[in-house]
Protein backbone atom coordinates (compact mmCIF):
# COMPACT_ATOMS: atom_id res chain seq x y z
CA UNK A 1 0.00 0.00 0.00
CA UNK A 2 2.86 2.62 -0.91
CA UNK A 3 2.06 6.50 -1.59
CA UNK A 4 4.18 8.52 -3.39
CA UNK A 5 4.48 12.03 -3.34
CA UNK A 6 7.04 13.35 -5.84
CA UNK A 7 8.01 16.31 -7.41
CA UNK A 8 9.93 14.79 -10.15
CA UNK A 9 7.66 13.81 -13.28
CA UNK A 10 7.04 9.82 -13.77
CA UNK A 11 5.83 7.27 -16.40
CA UNK A 12 3.09 5.86 -14.62
CA UNK A 13 3.78 2.67 -16.97
CA UNK A 14 7.51 2.64 -15.64
CA UNK A 15 6.01 3.55 -11.90
CA UNK A 16 3.27 0.30 -11.75
CA UNK A 17 5.89 -2.34 -13.81
CA UNK A 18 7.87 -1.38 -10.62
CA UNK A 19 5.39 -1.63 -8.05
CA UNK A 20 4.56 -4.65 -10.03
CA UNK A 21 7.87 -6.41 -10.25
CA UNK A 22 8.71 -5.66 -6.45
CA UNK A 23 5.35 -6.57 -4.73
CA UNK A 24 3.09 -8.36 -6.97
CA UNK A 25 5.30 -10.71 -8.81
CA UNK A 26 4.81 -14.19 -7.07
CA UNK A 27 1.61 -13.30 -6.49
CA UNK A 28 -0.95 -15.78 -8.15
CA UNK A 29 -3.95 -14.31 -5.81
CA UNK A 30 -4.05 -11.26 -7.69
CA UNK A 31 -6.89 -11.86 -11.15
CA UNK A 32 -7.24 -7.96 -11.69
CA UNK A 33 -5.59 -4.45 -11.46
CA UNK A 34 -7.67 -1.51 -12.45
CA UNK A 35 -5.48 1.89 -12.53
CA UNK A 36 -6.68 5.32 -13.11
CA UNK A 37 -4.18 7.65 -14.70
CA UNK A 38 -4.70 11.51 -14.46
CA UNK A 39 -3.09 13.86 -16.77
CA UNK A 40 -2.73 17.65 -17.53
CA UNK A 41 -4.55 19.10 -20.01
CA UNK A 42 -3.67 22.14 -22.37
CA UNK A 43 -6.77 23.51 -21.85
CA UNK A 44 -9.19 24.45 -18.88
CA UNK A 45 -11.91 26.21 -18.08
CA UNK A 46 -12.37 27.96 -21.19
CA UNK A 47 -8.46 28.40 -21.78
CA UNK A 48 -5.48 27.38 -22.97
CA UNK A 49 -3.06 26.21 -20.04
CA UNK A 50 0.35 26.81 -20.59
CA UNK A 51 1.88 25.17 -16.90
CA UNK A 52 0.63 24.25 -13.66
CA UNK A 53 2.09 24.54 -10.16
CA UNK A 54 0.87 21.64 -7.54
CA UNK A 55 1.10 23.09 -3.95
CA UNK A 56 0.07 20.53 -1.32
CA UNK A 57 0.28 20.76 2.32
CA UNK A 58 3.47 18.24 3.34
CA UNK A 59 2.18 15.63 6.25
CA UNK A 60 -1.85 16.29 6.07
CA UNK A 61 -1.41 15.34 2.41
CA UNK A 62 0.00 11.63 3.08
CA UNK A 63 -2.16 11.17 6.31
CA UNK A 64 -5.39 11.87 4.40
CA UNK A 65 -4.06 9.85 1.10
CA UNK A 66 -3.63 6.78 3.75
CA UNK A 67 -6.78 7.02 5.19
CA UNK A 68 -8.61 7.09 1.58
CA UNK A 69 -6.80 3.50 1.64
CA UNK A 70 -7.90 2.58 4.51
CA UNK A 71 -11.34 3.31 3.68
CA UNK A 72 -11.34 1.78 0.20
CA UNK A 73 -9.74 -1.20 2.15
CA UNK A 74 -12.57 -1.66 5.03
CA UNK A 75 -15.21 -1.73 1.82
CA UNK A 76 -13.55 -4.18 -0.86
CA UNK A 77 -11.10 -6.75 -0.69
CA UNK A 78 -7.70 -5.28 -1.87
CA UNK A 79 -4.61 -6.85 -2.34
CA UNK A 80 -2.43 -4.14 -2.73
CA UNK A 81 -2.66 -0.19 -3.93
CA UNK A 82 -0.26 2.48 -4.96
CA UNK A 83 -0.94 6.15 -5.14
CA UNK A 84 1.61 8.21 -6.81
CA UNK A 85 0.93 11.95 -7.07
CA UNK A 86 2.97 14.96 -8.54
CA UNK A 87 3.39 18.40 -6.88
CA UNK A 88 5.69 21.45 -8.00
CA UNK A 89 5.69 22.60 -11.51
CA UNK A 90 3.67 20.74 -13.91
CA UNK A 91 3.87 20.95 -17.81
CA UNK A 92 0.38 19.92 -20.24
CA UNK A 93 0.50 16.00 -20.96
CA UNK A 94 2.68 15.52 -17.88
CA UNK A 95 1.47 12.72 -15.40
CA UNK A 96 -0.33 14.14 -12.34
CA UNK A 97 -1.92 11.59 -10.61
CA UNK A 98 -1.78 7.69 -10.73
CA UNK A 99 -3.99 4.85 -8.69
CA UNK A 100 -3.53 1.70 -8.74
CA UNK A 101 -5.83 -0.92 -7.22
CA UNK A 102 -4.77 -4.77 -6.82
CA UNK A 103 -7.60 -7.86 -6.01
CA UNK A 104 -8.67 -10.81 -6.44
CA UNK A 105 -11.45 -9.92 -8.52
CA UNK A 106 -12.44 -7.05 -11.00
CA UNK A 107 -15.22 -5.90 -8.61
CA UNK A 108 -13.40 -5.06 -5.87
CA UNK A 109 -10.18 -3.31 -7.83
CA UNK A 110 -12.72 -1.70 -9.99
CA UNK A 111 -14.87 0.08 -7.18
CA UNK A 112 -11.47 0.63 -4.64
CA UNK A 113 -9.64 2.14 -6.95
CA UNK A 114 -12.77 4.48 -8.07
CA UNK A 115 -13.54 4.92 -4.30
CA UNK A 116 -10.13 6.10 -3.45
CA UNK A 117 -9.76 8.27 -6.78
CA UNK A 118 -12.95 10.43 -5.97
CA UNK A 119 -12.09 10.28 -1.99
CA UNK A 120 -8.51 11.88 -2.89
CA UNK A 121 -9.77 14.58 -5.30
CA UNK A 122 -12.46 15.96 -2.29
CA UNK A 123 -9.77 15.18 0.51
CA UNK A 124 -6.02 14.91 0.15
CA UNK A 125 -4.67 18.56 -0.01
CA UNK A 126 -3.33 19.54 -3.15
CA UNK A 127 -4.37 22.76 -4.93
CA UNK A 128 -3.73 23.97 -8.59
CA UNK A 129 -2.77 27.19 -10.23
CA UNK A 130 -2.79 27.49 -13.70
CA UNK A 131 -0.41 29.53 -15.60
CA UNK A 132 -2.60 31.06 -18.64
CA UNK A 133 -1.23 31.74 -22.36
CA UNK A 134 -1.22 35.54 -21.02
CA UNK A 135 0.46 34.07 -18.06
CA UNK A 136 -1.72 35.53 -15.85
CA UNK A 137 -1.93 32.72 -12.82
CA UNK A 138 -5.32 31.38 -11.71
CA UNK A 139 -6.17 29.51 -8.69
CA UNK A 140 -8.19 26.37 -9.99
CA UNK A 141 -11.29 26.93 -7.47
CA UNK A 142 -12.81 23.51 -7.37
CA UNK A 143 -12.66 20.54 -8.94
CA UNK A 144 -15.12 18.93 -11.36
CA UNK A 145 -17.28 15.88 -10.80
CA UNK A 146 -15.02 13.97 -13.39
CA UNK A 147 -17.97 14.59 -16.84
CA UNK A 148 -16.91 16.05 -19.70
CA UNK A 149 -20.85 17.24 -19.55
CA UNK A 150 -21.29 18.42 -15.79
CA UNK B 1 -0.76 28.22 25.62
CA UNK B 2 0.16 28.67 21.96
CA UNK B 3 -1.40 27.34 18.44
CA UNK B 4 0.37 27.35 15.39
CA UNK B 5 -2.51 28.51 12.38
CA UNK B 6 -1.39 27.82 9.00
CA UNK B 7 -2.68 29.03 5.52
CA UNK B 8 -2.52 27.25 2.03
CA UNK B 9 -2.86 28.10 -1.40
CA UNK B 10 -5.15 31.20 -2.37
CA UNK B 11 -6.05 31.64 1.13
CA UNK B 12 -2.35 32.32 1.79
CA UNK B 13 -2.19 34.86 -0.51
CA UNK B 14 -5.61 36.31 1.23
CA UNK B 15 -3.99 36.38 4.74
CA UNK B 16 -0.90 37.56 2.96
CA UNK B 17 1.41 35.17 4.97
CA UNK B 18 1.66 31.58 5.53
CA UNK B 19 1.43 31.36 9.22
CA UNK B 20 0.53 32.63 12.50
CA UNK B 21 1.72 31.32 15.96
CA UNK B 22 -1.11 32.16 18.38
CA UNK B 23 -0.77 32.84 22.27
CA UNK B 24 -3.88 32.35 24.03
CA UNK B 25 -5.37 31.73 27.36
CA UNK B 26 -9.12 30.59 27.57
CA UNK B 27 -10.77 27.39 25.34
CA UNK B 28 -11.01 28.37 21.50
CA UNK B 29 -13.22 26.85 18.71
CA UNK B 30 -11.30 26.76 15.10
CA UNK B 31 -13.63 29.61 14.48
CA UNK B 32 -12.41 32.02 16.98
CA UNK B 33 -8.98 30.69 16.26
CA UNK B 34 -9.28 32.42 12.77
CA UNK B 35 -11.13 35.63 14.44
CA UNK B 36 -8.41 35.98 16.66
CA UNK B 37 -5.78 35.92 13.75
CA UNK B 38 -7.56 37.82 11.06
CA UNK B 39 -9.83 39.78 13.69
CA UNK B 40 -10.23 42.70 10.19
CA UNK B 41 -11.30 39.35 8.02
CA UNK B 42 -14.30 37.17 7.64
CA UNK B 43 -14.10 33.35 6.54
CA UNK B 44 -14.15 33.27 2.93
CA UNK B 45 -17.08 30.67 2.05
CA UNK B 46 -16.19 27.09 1.33
CA UNK B 47 -12.76 27.37 3.52
CA UNK B 48 -11.57 24.33 4.91
CA UNK B 49 -10.36 23.74 8.18
CA UNK B 50 -7.96 21.05 9.82
CA UNK B 51 -6.26 20.41 13.26
CA UNK B 52 -3.45 18.59 13.34
CA UNK B 53 -3.98 17.42 9.71
CA UNK B 54 -7.55 15.93 10.69
CA UNK B 55 -10.98 17.64 9.14
CA UNK B 56 -12.72 19.81 12.05
CA UNK B 57 -15.96 21.41 11.65
CA UNK B 58 -15.40 25.32 12.64
CA UNK B 59 -17.23 24.78 15.90
CA UNK B 60 -14.77 21.99 16.70
CA UNK B 61 -12.15 23.12 19.49
CA UNK B 62 -8.32 23.38 19.72
CA UNK B 63 -5.82 21.82 22.49
CA UNK B 64 -2.42 23.86 23.14
CA UNK B 65 -0.08 23.41 20.50
CA UNK B 66 -2.48 22.28 18.31
CA UNK B 67 -1.85 22.93 14.77
CA UNK B 68 -4.88 24.32 13.26
CA UNK B 69 -4.99 25.03 9.30
CA UNK B 70 -7.18 26.86 6.54
CA UNK B 71 -7.63 26.39 3.01
CA UNK B 72 -10.06 26.52 -0.42
CA UNK B 73 -11.15 23.67 -1.63
CA UNK B 74 -8.62 21.17 -2.82
CA UNK B 75 -8.26 20.48 -6.28
CA UNK B 76 -5.97 17.52 -6.51
CA UNK B 77 -6.11 14.64 -8.82
CA UNK C 1 -9.32 2.36 -30.80
CA UNK C 2 -6.85 -0.99 -31.58
CA UNK C 3 -7.98 -4.43 -30.57
CA UNK C 4 -5.16 -7.43 -30.31
CA UNK C 5 -5.72 -10.75 -29.83
CA UNK C 6 -2.80 -12.36 -29.56
CA UNK C 7 -1.34 -16.32 -28.65
CA UNK C 8 2.16 -14.49 -27.28
CA UNK C 9 2.24 -13.43 -23.38
CA UNK C 10 2.13 -9.45 -23.05
CA UNK C 11 3.26 -7.07 -20.81
CA UNK C 12 0.30 -4.63 -19.98
CA UNK C 13 2.26 -1.97 -19.10
CA UNK C 14 4.54 -2.09 -21.77
CA UNK C 15 1.69 -2.75 -24.18
CA UNK C 16 -0.08 0.70 -22.54
CA UNK C 17 3.66 2.83 -22.94
CA UNK C 18 3.59 1.60 -26.76
CA UNK C 19 0.00 2.73 -27.66
CA UNK C 20 0.54 6.14 -26.04
CA UNK C 21 3.63 7.05 -27.64
CA UNK C 22 2.04 6.06 -30.70
CA UNK C 23 -1.32 7.77 -30.96
CA UNK C 24 -1.46 9.74 -27.93
CA UNK C 25 2.01 11.56 -27.11
CA UNK C 26 1.01 15.06 -28.33
CA UNK C 27 -2.38 15.33 -27.72
CA UNK C 28 -3.08 17.73 -25.00
CA UNK C 29 -6.88 17.19 -24.74
CA UNK C 30 -6.86 13.98 -22.64
CA UNK C 31 -7.36 13.91 -19.09
CA UNK C 32 -7.72 10.60 -18.17
CA UNK C 33 -6.92 6.90 -18.56
CA UNK C 34 -8.90 4.06 -16.60
CA UNK C 35 -7.47 1.03 -17.23
CA UNK C 36 -8.07 -2.62 -16.17
CA UNK C 37 -5.84 -5.61 -16.32
CA UNK C 38 -6.69 -9.26 -16.06
CA UNK C 39 -4.82 -11.54 -14.58
CA UNK C 40 -4.51 -15.60 -14.55
CA UNK C 41 -5.10 -16.71 -10.85
CA UNK C 42 -3.41 -19.90 -9.76
CA UNK C 43 -6.70 -20.61 -8.07
CA UNK C 44 -9.92 -21.17 -8.92
CA UNK C 45 -13.70 -22.44 -8.03
CA UNK C 46 -11.94 -24.51 -5.13
CA UNK C 47 -9.19 -25.34 -7.31
CA UNK C 48 -5.48 -24.93 -7.73
CA UNK C 49 -5.42 -24.25 -11.28
CA UNK C 50 -1.81 -25.04 -13.00
CA UNK C 51 -2.52 -23.63 -16.87
CA UNK C 52 -5.40 -22.59 -18.44
CA UNK C 53 -5.96 -22.77 -22.79
CA UNK C 54 -7.99 -20.06 -24.26
CA UNK C 55 -10.30 -20.87 -27.24
CA UNK C 56 -12.09 -18.09 -29.00
CA UNK C 57 -14.00 -18.01 -32.53
CA UNK C 58 -11.76 -16.17 -34.94
CA UNK C 59 -13.46 -13.33 -36.82
CA UNK C 60 -16.76 -13.32 -34.29
CA UNK C 61 -14.35 -11.87 -31.08
CA UNK C 62 -12.76 -9.15 -33.10
CA UNK C 63 -16.44 -8.34 -34.37
CA UNK C 64 -17.84 -8.36 -30.79
CA UNK C 65 -14.69 -6.70 -29.45
CA UNK C 66 -15.42 -3.85 -31.97
CA UNK C 67 -18.88 -3.42 -30.73
CA UNK C 68 -18.38 -3.24 -27.00
CA UNK C 69 -16.03 -0.04 -28.11
CA UNK C 70 -18.47 0.68 -30.55
CA UNK C 71 -21.47 0.74 -27.56
CA UNK C 72 -18.95 2.46 -25.23
CA UNK C 73 -18.11 5.74 -28.11
CA UNK C 74 -21.99 6.32 -28.58
CA UNK C 75 -22.71 6.41 -24.09
CA UNK C 76 -18.96 8.71 -23.62
CA UNK C 77 -17.01 10.65 -24.78
CA UNK C 78 -14.05 8.53 -25.96
CA UNK C 79 -10.56 9.54 -27.08
CA UNK C 80 -8.94 6.49 -27.86
CA UNK C 81 -9.14 3.19 -25.93
CA UNK C 82 -7.06 -0.03 -26.49
CA UNK C 83 -7.91 -3.81 -25.53
CA UNK C 84 -5.68 -6.42 -25.81
CA UNK C 85 -6.89 -10.02 -24.99
CA UNK C 86 -4.30 -13.69 -24.66
CA UNK C 87 -5.64 -16.29 -26.54
CA UNK C 88 -4.03 -20.07 -26.63
CA UNK C 89 -1.91 -21.49 -23.65
CA UNK C 90 -1.86 -19.37 -20.42
CA UNK C 91 0.30 -19.84 -17.42
CA UNK C 92 -0.80 -18.36 -13.63
CA UNK C 93 -0.12 -14.77 -13.19
CA UNK C 94 0.17 -14.50 -17.00
CA UNK C 95 -2.05 -11.11 -18.11
CA UNK C 96 -4.96 -11.88 -19.95
CA UNK C 97 -6.77 -9.16 -20.70
CA UNK C 98 -5.94 -5.24 -20.69
CA UNK C 99 -8.92 -2.57 -21.15
CA UNK C 100 -7.73 1.31 -21.59
CA UNK C 101 -9.64 4.11 -22.26
CA UNK C 102 -8.65 7.53 -22.90
CA UNK C 103 -10.48 10.36 -22.46
CA UNK C 104 -10.95 14.68 -21.45
CA UNK C 105 -12.43 13.66 -18.09
CA UNK C 106 -12.06 10.89 -15.65
CA UNK C 107 -16.11 9.85 -15.58
CA UNK C 108 -16.12 8.67 -18.96
CA UNK C 109 -12.50 6.84 -18.62
CA UNK C 110 -13.91 5.23 -15.53
CA UNK C 111 -17.97 4.17 -16.93
CA UNK C 112 -16.51 3.71 -20.56
CA UNK C 113 -13.32 1.19 -19.04
CA UNK C 114 -15.76 -0.89 -16.84
CA UNK C 115 -18.40 -0.94 -19.65
CA UNK C 116 -16.29 -2.18 -22.07
CA UNK C 117 -14.80 -5.26 -19.39
CA UNK C 118 -18.22 -6.34 -18.61
CA UNK C 119 -19.48 -6.28 -21.89
CA UNK C 120 -16.59 -8.11 -23.17
CA UNK C 121 -16.73 -10.64 -20.43
CA UNK C 122 -20.63 -11.62 -21.18
CA UNK C 123 -20.69 -11.09 -25.64
CA UNK C 124 -16.91 -11.87 -26.19
CA UNK C 125 -16.82 -15.13 -27.79
CA UNK C 126 -13.32 -16.42 -25.53
CA UNK C 127 -13.60 -20.15 -23.13
CA UNK C 128 -11.12 -21.08 -20.77
CA UNK C 129 -10.41 -24.52 -20.28
CA UNK C 130 -8.04 -25.07 -16.51
CA UNK C 131 -5.97 -27.25 -16.18
CA UNK C 132 -5.90 -28.75 -12.64
CA UNK C 133 -3.09 -29.43 -11.02
CA UNK C 134 -4.22 -33.26 -10.83
CA UNK C 135 -3.74 -32.51 -14.79
CA UNK C 136 -7.61 -32.88 -15.02
CA UNK C 137 -8.84 -30.29 -17.41
CA UNK C 138 -11.83 -28.39 -17.08
CA UNK C 139 -14.12 -26.14 -18.71
CA UNK C 140 -15.23 -22.50 -17.08
CA UNK C 141 -18.63 -22.77 -16.94
CA UNK C 142 -19.19 -19.23 -16.76
CA UNK C 143 -18.41 -15.60 -15.56
CA UNK C 144 -18.20 -14.53 -12.24
CA UNK C 145 -19.90 -11.18 -11.35
CA UNK C 146 -16.59 -9.73 -10.26
CA UNK C 147 -16.70 -9.95 -6.74
CA UNK C 148 -14.95 -12.31 -4.27
CA UNK C 149 -18.14 -12.51 -1.87
CA UNK C 150 -20.51 -13.09 -5.12
CA UNK D 1 -29.15 -24.02 -50.40
CA UNK D 2 -26.33 -25.02 -47.68
CA UNK D 3 -25.28 -23.70 -44.59
CA UNK D 4 -21.69 -23.70 -42.17
CA UNK D 5 -22.70 -25.19 -39.03
CA UNK D 6 -20.17 -24.47 -36.14
CA UNK D 7 -19.13 -25.46 -32.55
CA UNK D 8 -16.88 -24.20 -29.90
CA UNK D 9 -15.43 -24.97 -26.64
CA UNK D 10 -17.52 -27.74 -24.55
CA UNK D 11 -20.38 -27.75 -27.27
CA UNK D 12 -17.74 -29.40 -29.14
CA UNK D 13 -16.49 -31.69 -27.34
CA UNK D 14 -20.16 -32.67 -26.90
CA UNK D 15 -21.50 -33.11 -30.60
CA UNK D 16 -17.88 -34.87 -31.50
CA UNK D 17 -17.31 -32.37 -34.02
CA UNK D 18 -16.07 -28.53 -35.12
CA UNK D 19 -18.23 -28.15 -37.73
CA UNK D 20 -21.27 -29.44 -40.02
CA UNK D 21 -22.27 -28.24 -43.73
CA UNK D 22 -25.63 -28.50 -43.87
CA UNK D 23 -27.58 -29.27 -47.08
CA UNK D 24 -31.36 -27.87 -47.11
CA UNK D 25 -34.29 -26.65 -49.09
CA UNK D 26 -37.17 -25.23 -47.03
CA UNK D 27 -36.43 -22.54 -44.62
CA UNK D 28 -35.26 -23.09 -41.50
CA UNK D 29 -34.67 -21.32 -37.68
CA UNK D 30 -31.78 -21.43 -35.90
CA UNK D 31 -33.37 -23.89 -33.71
CA UNK D 32 -33.96 -25.94 -36.73
CA UNK D 33 -30.64 -26.44 -37.64
CA UNK D 34 -29.48 -27.30 -34.72
CA UNK D 35 -32.14 -30.21 -35.32
CA UNK D 36 -31.16 -30.93 -38.48
CA UNK D 37 -27.37 -31.29 -37.66
CA UNK D 38 -27.90 -32.97 -34.36
CA UNK D 39 -31.08 -35.18 -34.07
CA UNK D 40 -30.51 -37.04 -31.56
CA UNK D 41 -29.03 -34.75 -29.16
CA UNK D 42 -31.22 -31.55 -27.99
CA UNK D 43 -29.81 -28.19 -27.21
CA UNK D 44 -27.90 -27.87 -24.03
CA UNK D 45 -29.50 -25.44 -21.01
CA UNK D 46 -27.58 -22.12 -21.95
CA UNK D 47 -26.40 -22.29 -25.13
CA UNK D 48 -25.64 -19.63 -27.44
CA UNK D 49 -26.40 -19.00 -31.28
CA UNK D 50 -24.88 -16.84 -33.57
CA UNK D 51 -25.70 -16.21 -37.18
CA UNK D 52 -22.63 -14.57 -39.41
CA UNK D 53 -20.89 -13.45 -36.02
CA UNK D 54 -24.12 -11.86 -34.64
CA UNK D 55 -26.01 -13.12 -31.75
CA UNK D 56 -29.36 -14.16 -32.44
CA UNK D 57 -32.50 -16.23 -31.11
CA UNK D 58 -33.34 -19.36 -31.58
CA UNK D 59 -36.17 -18.18 -33.38
CA UNK D 60 -33.95 -16.26 -35.85
CA UNK D 61 -34.33 -17.45 -39.18
CA UNK D 62 -31.06 -17.95 -41.77
CA UNK D 63 -30.13 -17.96 -45.26
CA UNK D 64 -28.15 -19.57 -47.89
CA UNK D 65 -24.53 -19.36 -47.37
CA UNK D 66 -24.91 -18.31 -43.88
CA UNK D 67 -22.39 -19.35 -41.12
CA UNK D 68 -25.09 -20.52 -37.68
CA UNK D 69 -22.28 -21.20 -34.24
CA UNK D 70 -23.27 -22.38 -31.56
CA UNK D 71 -21.28 -22.08 -28.22
CA UNK D 72 -21.79 -22.65 -24.77
CA UNK D 73 -21.45 -19.23 -22.15
CA UNK D 74 -18.32 -16.64 -22.70
CA UNK D 75 -15.82 -16.55 -20.45
CA UNK D 76 -13.02 -14.51 -21.38
CA UNK D 77 -11.73 -11.34 -20.09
Amino acid sequence: MAVIISPAAFDPYQALQDHQHAHLAQLGSVGAAAIFIGTMRDFNDGATVKGMTLDYYPGMTEKQLGLCVQQAQQQWAIIDSLIVHRVGDILPLDPIVLVAVWSAHRGDAFDACRFIMETLKSTAPFWKRERLASDELRWVEHNSKGYGAV
Amino acid sequence: MSLVVRYFASLQDLVGRPEDELAYTAPLTVREVWLRANPSLSIPPNTLAAVNMDYVGFDGSVNDGDEVAFFPPVTGG
